[in-house]
């Protein structure tokens, strides 16, 4: 009885999780299309965030919560933010441009579709039917990462910090007027 | 001391130079004696290193790896750190040693338009650190990593150091070599996957491996033969184009015209053996069955190459060019070599390697030379070298004389047994095709003879033209030439006076990397089948190997 | 069981030995010593180095004569010798058998000894007493070279009685050769570098003859040809020298090709061995193939051919005239052109067999050393050049012992190779002597009359034309004598061939040279000594240019004691050197005396390496009648000049109004002649005279070889016939068409250098492969930029137009596929990309 | 949930990411494809991560995608610095304009 509600239970998250995951892929792969298609430059930056809260929703759909929320804080609150800075300071029209792609675009179409076929083919050969199990598993806590972070990947974590480091005196150095 | 070099010898020797550039890249430009000092030591240093590795090295094993280290380096893909010396290494790794410093100590002498020593140095030594690994490395990955370093350096060495015309040459080069190693990379990839390491009988840990010492013992006899024949032909457009083959030489003449004086000499005496080295050590070992099959293709291109070579050398007017087409002619006498399957043919290949890296190196630093002092290489503006500065001259028809294979002096040790080797190839070869090859090749040697007496005479002959009679620049060798060259030439004439030198370092190796023993016997047996039964050798070994594994 | 044998056909041989046969690579290695100090100290010394060379050489000399007596002792010891047999192939001496006594005491002691350990029994019965007499194997030392597959090769001499001689020649000649050059070219710029290379040269030669395998006979082969290549080009200042010194190099070249294909066929077709015994030894026990012998002969032919001036490759050796003239003298007559000569002799088993040389009447050897003494006699006509007579002499005296060994007369040929060197040398410096007087070697222009100015060169220059012509006694009509004697033709006339063969065309060939060898010689002695001096008034050093430091003017002059007395020597030994091989039996002289040379020298075929070879009989009635072709040779020319040409003006060179402008005919065959039978017309010509001359010529030397092939295998030797015949059709064909092809894109001549091939080559190389790469990367590029640039109108315009636009405008056109936009380069790099992975799928 | 889904997603994306570097002008707008680009990948790592949970292979995973949003802001850093660097020298960010490579 029990097992049987625990499965029933088990099937119905399941399911419950596949919708969800469909529904934000489409999502994202809608606002990443409107992200390069867009004749607003300020619009694309905005489609661009729902693409990256997508993201974060998928982390968190695989388990990865302190990820997911990593994402929202550095991406949706950082990075965006200074895109629109950008688009600002370099005096983009707010309004929609009608140059802001060449106006041949079939070769990247080409390019890009192919490179879809290559890469969908490899990955279907690849793991057409392995499941991934989340139901079962814990999410993965902050403690685990950060410990992970702070002991197997210390060096890579201490270049990270150096690169982000020169990262910022770099654009301070590139930005700086004369 | 003995165990410590077992162990750091061959890391320490392939990364000094990087150190030193690394050094060099703290310190800034405008100290350039620094720069000079720092480079030149360090190379110093690891010929140093070298000669300690030469002389503990064990000759009587010279057919095994030695210095082995086998560390875990990339586990995800189970590509480890392995590095090795045997024979066939040992005299290509000496030899990189050895031109490095002489190239330094020359370019004191000779910098090159726009000077900048500190950049210019340290290229040079990563260059190196690229060319000592590619010949030590026994793993794919490690191997295709410092196949691909050695790339970037010569490329800014051509591009920015170059002549009038460098940028197309160093994008040409860059761009056809590049080609060559993405095709050698799925190469790579392809044997990976396919292969089963664990029916190698050396150094088989996982099914799935990079370890060239197990690829070269059995791993790859489970492939079937189409996909063998793939795999080799990928690995033939990527080492043809570095040779460089027939089809595959026309970035070579460009890069050589308006590469430095330096980038010439290293371009010529080491990275085209990268080519060479990856056929001998990587693609014949590996797949002897794609070879064979391969083969005739190989040898037919390298006569091709031989004659169009020296044909091309006949219209040249730029020494240079001349010199570089006579390397697309002296590399199709080592792929005949190779191509013959036999021990005979690869160990001439081997030979013809190092020879033409002494012959040609120099024959490159004398025509750098002579630009330093008449600013032209053009043949018709040129003559009387012997009267204007008579050592140079005779140097150079010492570098022609070699380089044509005469006898007594290195380059007919190289030109000679591949020859002799074509007349008795592999017995799953045709003998007749490779009897018209030899005939054709011994042609080439007449050729060469003619192209090269013509540059002779063109240069060196004759009184000197009135544009140049009067020129006081025109001064004869110096001393930073005479440091950089006389190993090079005392080489050349040791080397032919007793090639057991280099033979018998070779030799071992060559006839151990043909004998690829499998789970299911020697598959290097199969070689010494006739057609039919060649093949059907390596068939049976597949199912033998396969159902082995398959238990 | 031990046999006792007869001493003339000894069928054991034991091993020779001796300090110097088996340390003889001293001799080479003092020479090349010497090249290598007078090239590093020569400079600093007070005479530039040529001391050096000179102790060198006279050391080597010394040492040539020691190691020929140490040889010849060993021959007397075999000689008389008792023989015991150890093992199947390995006999010893067990006794010296002087004496029946000696000998019983020495079956009793050392036979004894012998016997007991060996089980060997000693037949000591015979009603003659005991036979006596044995075979030598060569001394043959050697020590590891290189290794390659596994198999390991030596390096090391071998010594027997050729060696000896070539030896002995080489090292005298070449003595004398350096005294006479201190004083030839004193004050020469180089002088430093002549001496040294001539001891390398030197050197090489003596590494080539005791060569111990045929890989080291390559090596030396190709090093004297260099060594050549450095002293004919010794001025290379002038266009002309340069160009002569490549023609020989790449002439010789041609040669090697054919040398280093028929030694690998050698090489394999003996179970993998260099060694000159083992192959030679293969070869006449039939064990190696007999087309591939056959095949690996043709091809050393041409090698033969190239080295020692054999015609058609002959014409690079009047050319190499233009080097100075004791090198000329060295080159003639004990280096460079013997080489090939002596690549026969030394291979003898080979060719004996590979061409069939015995029961036959003609074969490729013979028949091309039967045309090159003919064609080199006519050539020597017509030259003005004295140098040059001296040059084709060579090159019909070459013809002679290639004609010689294709008969088989192998120590007739050897024999002659010896005398020749002598007279041959003298004649040279003679010339040398002349014109280092007269500042030229223009016989017409320059000469006449010299008799009276320098009586002593006169006169050694007599004895040498004498000795060349071959009259008795001299040298050169013994060896000969010889040669014709060897041929068989004459016993064919009397009814008995000799079992080598009845070669009678080749008797013919060499009659007629022998009068033709006379008559002109004769002509150079009147054009040069006879007569009224025609020098004097002119004062143009044409082509003696750089030999005159010390340039005198007026009239000629004797030269001084360093040339002299080399010409004295030679003299002397152009007179005696004849007598060392007199025939056997020659006028009831016992045999001791007679025919050392080729007691000393031939192999004996118990040695196993030698083939058995018939010699002819000696016959007084061809001796006498070839002296009187040659007198009559001598009395023609006499008639002509001495008397008509004398007569009609003291100071002409030729009759005016004589047989040449009075018969077209004749006039004719003069153009002919003067112009080499345009040989080098065809060589260096334009391309259709090429082609068709190579292909005509070709075509003659395939038949020429098949048909010869045709008769010597038309004695039953072999099977199959009708290959053979192809093969030898076919390999003749391509040689010479190889042969001209190379020499027409190598050769230096200005001429033809750059031509056809190599700008083809060059065209296919720039229009096509490069291009094509090119192209590849414009096109993959203009695919985009079709669309990508709709914007930019004026990149398309351009893009059209370069399409096809040349190879200077290829490096533009890569420029504009390099736009510099970032997203086309992204575009392409994504594509590859895309490309290069689904490869990888494919594959995997 | 099947792995293959994240990854196809994760294709879709990057290829989406690889269209717009290819067909933008405005150079602010390649560099916000290239962020899809790096997003793509990071869900593959994630996605890996969460596969070969088994094999402790979820912390490496989360623990890379972090070190690439790390690096992903560096860039976006750097590269909107050049941008207006560009943009203050030449009065445009037309990538089309930008040819210095030009050979």
């Amino acid at each position: 009885m029990t097992t049987v509600t625990l499965m029933t239970t088990a099937l119905g998250a399941v399911v419950a999780q596949n919708v969800f995951f469909y529904m934000i892929a489409a999502i994202m792969v809608f606002a990443a299309l409107r992200v390069v298609t867009s004749d607003n430059i300020v619009h694309a930056a905005l489609y661009l965030v729902v693409v990256l809260a997508g993201v974060a929703a998928q982390f968190v759909l695989l388990g990865a919560e302190f990820l997911g929320v990593t994402q929202v804080l550095v991406y949706i609150g950082a990075v965006v933010v200074l895109f629109l800075f950008g688009i600002m300071l370099t005096r983009a029209k707010v309004g929609s441009e009608a140059n802001l792609d060449h106006q041949n675009r079939w070769p990247a179409i080409l390019t890009a579709v192919m490179l879809l076929l290559v890469m969908a083919y490899a990955v279907i050969d690849f793991a057409g039917d392995e499941e991934i199990e989340v139901i079962n598993a814990s999410p993965t806590s902050v403690q685990e990462v950060s410990d992970a972070i702070f002991s197997t990947y210390i060096v890579a974590f201490e270049a990270i910090s150096v690169l982000l480091l020169a990262a910022l005196i770099g654009a301070i150095v590139v930005a700086r007027k004369e | 001391m003995e165990a410590f070099l077992d162990d750091w010898g061959l890391t320490l020797v392939t990364f000094t130079p990087l150190i030193g550039a690394l050094v060099m890249m703290a310190v800034p430009k405008e100290n350039e004696s620094f720069h000079k000092m720092v480079a030149l030591g360090t190379t110093l240093v690891a010929a140093f290193l070298g000669a300690l590795l030469l002389v503990n090295f064990d000759f009587d094993a010279a057919g095994e790896l030695q210095y082995v280290v086998d560390k875990s380096w990339i586990d995800v893909i189970n590509s480890r750190y392995i590095v090795g010396l045997d024979g066939i290494s040992l005299p290509l790794l000496l030899l990189s040693l050895g031109v490095v410093p002489l190239c330094m100590i020359y370019s004191f002498g000779h910098f090159p338009e726009p000077h900048n020593p500190k950049t210019f140095l340290s290229l040079i030594l990563v260059l190196e650190t690229g060319m000592l690994g590619s010949f030590i490395a026994q793993d794919l990955i490690l191997f295709f990593v410092f196949f691909e370093v050695v790339l970037l350096p010569m490329f800014f060495l051509i591009g920015v150091w170059g002549g009038d015309d460098r940028r197309y040459a160093s994008l040409k080069f860059f761009l056809y070599t590049l080609f060559g190693s993405a095709l050698m990379l799925i190469s790579f990839l392809a044997l990976f996957f396919l292969s089963d390491g664990t029916v190698a009988t050396e150094a088989a840990p996982t099914v799935n491996t990079f370890d060239m010492r197990a690829l070269s013992t059995g791993a790859t006899s489970v492939i079937a033969r189409g996909a063998q024949l793939w795999i080799f032909g990928g690995m033939f457009i990527g080492f043809g184009v570095k040779v460089p083959m027939f089809p595959f030489h026309t970035w070579l003449p460009d890069a050589h015209t308006q590469a430095p004086t330096v980038g010439s000499v290293i371009l010529a005496a080491v990275l085209l053996k990268l080519g060479t080295y990856g056929f001998v050590r990587i693609a014949i070992p590996f797949l002897p069955e794609a070879a064979a099959a391969w083969a005739p293709v190989i040898g037919l291109l390298a006569v091709i190459g031989i004659i169009y070579g020296a044909l091309g050398c006949l219209a040249q007017s730029d020494m240079k060019r001349l010199i570089a087409f006579s390397s697309v002619a002296h590399m199709g006498f080592v792929m005949l070599g190779i191509s013959t399957l036999t021990d005979f043919g690869i160990n001439a290949a081997v030979f013809g390697m190092v020879s033409h890296g002494l012959i040609t190196g120099m024959l490159f630093f004398v025509a750098g030379s002579m630009k330093d002092r008449y600013h032209t290489l053009d043949m018709t503006r040129l003559g009387g070298l012997l009267v204007q500065a008579p050592k140079m001259g005779w140097i150079l028809g010492f570098a022609s004389m070699a380089s044509l294979g005469l006898p007594g002096l290195a380059g007919f040790w190289g030109e000679f047994p591949a020859i002799l080797a074509a007349y008795n190839p592999a017995e799953i070869l045709s003998a007749n095709v490779w009897r018209a090859y030899m005939i054709v090749a011994a042609l080439g040697t007449v050729l060469a003879a003619g192209y090269l007496l013509w540059m002779l005479q063109k240069t060196a002959f004759g009184t000197p033209t009135e544009e140049f009679e009067h020129d006081p620049h025109i001064n004869d060798v110096n001393r930073f030439e005479w440091i950089s060259w006389s190993p090079l030439l005392i080489l050349i004439v040791v080397f032919g006076f007793y090639p057991n030198l280099i033979f018998d370092l070779t030799d071992p190796a060559v006839i151990k990397s043909l004998q690829v023993e499998g789970l299911g016997g020697a598959a290097g047996d199969c070689l010494s089948l006739a057609k039919a039964a060649g093949e059907q050798c390596f068939a049976d070994l597949r199912d033998a190997v396969g159902s082995a594994a398959g238990n | 069981m031990t046999s006792l044998l007869a001493a003339e056909e000894a069928s054991a041989a034991i091993q020779a030995g001796g300090f110097f046969l088996e340390n003889v690579w001293i001799i080479p290695a003092i020479m090349a010593t010497s090249f290598a100090c007078i090239l590093f100290f020569g400079k600093r010394l007070p005479k530039g180095g040529s001391e050096i060379g000179i102790a060198a050489v006279l050391i080597c000399f010394l040492l040539s004569l020691v190691t020929a007596g140490q040889w010849i002792s060993e021959v007397n010891r075999a000689d008389n010798c008792v023989v015991a047999q150890l093992s199947e192939d390995k006999y010893i001496c067990a006794a010296s058998a002087d004496g029946a006594g000696e000998f019983a005491s020495a079956v009793g002691s050392a036979g004894s000894a012998v016997a007991a350990e060996n089980d060997v029994l000693v037949d000591a019965e015979g009603d003659e007493g005991p036979a006596k007499g044995a075979g030598l194997k060569p001394v043959i030392s050697n020590r590891t070279w290189w290794s390659n597959g596994g198999i390991n090769f030596t390096v090391g001499t071998m010594v027997d009685g050729l060696t000896v001689a070539l030896l002995v020649v080489v090292s005298l000649v070449s003595t004398l050769v350096h005294i006479y050059s201190t004083d030839y070219v004193a004050g020469d710029r180089r002088f430093t570098h002549y001496f040294a290379f001539l001891s390398l040269f030197t050197a090489a030669m003596l590494f080539f003859v005791t060569a111990e395998n045929i890989l080291q006979m390559i090596v030396g082969w190709e090093l004297v040809g260099v060594c050549s290549f450095a002293l004919i080009g010794h001025w290379w200042e002038d266009q002309s020298n340069s160009d002569a010194a490549l023609k020989a190099f790449l002439t010789n070249r041609v040669g090697d090709m054919g040398l280093l294909i028929g030694m690998i066929i050698l090489f394999f077709a003996s179970g993998e061995t260099w060694s000159i015994v083992d192959i030679n030894k293969l070869a006449i026990e039939h064990t190696t193939s007999h087309t591939l012998l056959l095949i690996a002969s043709l091809c050393l032919l041409a090698a033969v051919m190239s080295k020692s001036g054999q015609f058609f490759l002959h014409t690079w050796l009047p050319d190499a005239m233009a080097g100075p003239t004791p090198v000329s003298a060295l080159i003639h007559a004990a280096t460079m052109v013997v080489a090939g000569i002596y690549l026969v002799a030394r291979l003898y088993g080979v060719f004996f067999e590979g061409l069939s040389i015995a029961g036959s009447s003609l074969n490729a050897l013979a028949l091309i050393g039967g045309i090159t003494t003919l064609v080199g006699a006519s050539l020597a006509f017509v030259q003005d050049d004295i140098k040059k007579v001296l040059a084709y002499s060579t090159i019909s005296q070459l013809g002679y012992m290639a004609l010689a060994l294709g008969v088989g007369a192998w120590t007739a040929a050897i024999f002659h190779l010896f005398t020749h060197a002598f007279f041959k040398a003298l004649l040279f410096l003679g010339a040398g002597s002349v014109s280092h007087s007269v500042h030229s070697f223009n016989m017409k222009t320059h000469m006449g009359g010299m008799r009276k100015f320098m009586p002593t060169t006169y006169k050694t220059f007599l004895i040498g034309s004498i000795a060349l012509a071959g009259l008795p006694p001299l040298a050169g009509f013994w060896s000969k004598d010889e040669i014709l004697v060897g041929t068989g033709g004459w016993g064919f006339f009397e009814g008995k061939p000799h079992s080598n063969g009845a070669y009678t065309v080749m008797l013919v060939m060499g009659m007629l040279t022998a009068a033709m060898t006379a008559a002109y010689m004769t002509r150079v002695m009147y054009l040069t000594f006879f007569g009224e001096f025609r020098g004097g008034h002119h004062d143009d050093h044409d082509d003696h240019g750089h030999d005159d430091a010390h340039a005198h003017h007026g009239d000629p002059h004797e030269s001084g004691p360093r040339i002299l007395w080399p010409l004295r020597i030679l003299a002397f030994l152009a007179v005696t050197v004849g007598f060392l091989n007199l025939p056997p039996g020659f006028l009831g002289l016992p045999k001791g005396i007679t025919e050392r040379f080729g007691h000393y020298v031939e192999p004996s075929s118990a040695a196993k390496y030698f083939p058995k070879i018939n010699h002819a009989d000696p016959s007084w009635s061809l001796a006498i009648f070839s002296t009187i072709v040659v007198s009559l040779g001598v009395a023609a020319a006499y008639f002509y000049y001495f008397v008509r040409v004398n007569r009609q003006n003291p100071a002409g060179t030729e009759l005016v109004g004589g047989p040449t402008s009075r018969f077209g005919l004749l006039r004719a065959g003069h153009t002919m002649l003067k112009n080499n039978y345009y040989l080098d017309h065809i060589y260096d010509g334009g391309a259709p005279v090429g082609a068709a001359g190579a292909t005509a010529v070709g075509a003659l030397f395939g038949v020429a070889a098949g048909s010869a092939l045709g008769f010597s295998l038309d004695n039953g030797l072999d099977q199959s016939f009708v290959p053979s015949l192809i093969w030898g059709i076919v390999l003749g064909g391509s040689v010479f068409a190889i042969v001209s092809t190379a020499l027409r894109t190598g050769v230096g001549a200005a001429t033809f250098v750059k031509r056809p091939l190599a700008w083809a080559t060059n065209w296919t190389h720039e229009n096509v492969l490069d291009a094509a790469v090119d192209q590849v990367g414009i096109r993959s590029v203009q695919a985009a930029e079709v669309v990508y640039t709709r914007i930019d109108q004026g990149v398309i315009d351009g893009t059209v137009n370069a399409a096809g636009s040349g190879s200077s405008g290829i490096g533009g056109e890569l420029r504009r596929m390099t736009t510099g936009k970032v997203q086309q380069y992204a575009t392409v790099m994504f594509a590859g990309a895309i490309v290069l992975a689904g490869l990888l799928i494919i594959v995997i | 949930m099947y792995l293959v889904q994240f990854l196809l997603l994760s294709s879709v994306l990057f290829c989406i990411g690889v269209y717009g570097v290819l067909v933008r002008r405005n150079a602010v707008l390649v560099l916000m494809s290239i962020e899809l680009i790096l997003n793509a990948v990071n869900i593959n790592f994630v996605a890996f991560g969460a596969y070969n949970r088994e094999l402790g292979a979820a912390i490496p995973g989360e623990v890379f995608a972090l070190f690439i949003i790390a690096v992903a802001a560096a860039e976006v850093g750097v590269g909107l610095a050049m941008v207006l660097t560009i943009y203050r020298n030449r009065k445009s960010i037309d990538i089309h304009e930008v040819d210095l490579l030009k050979g």
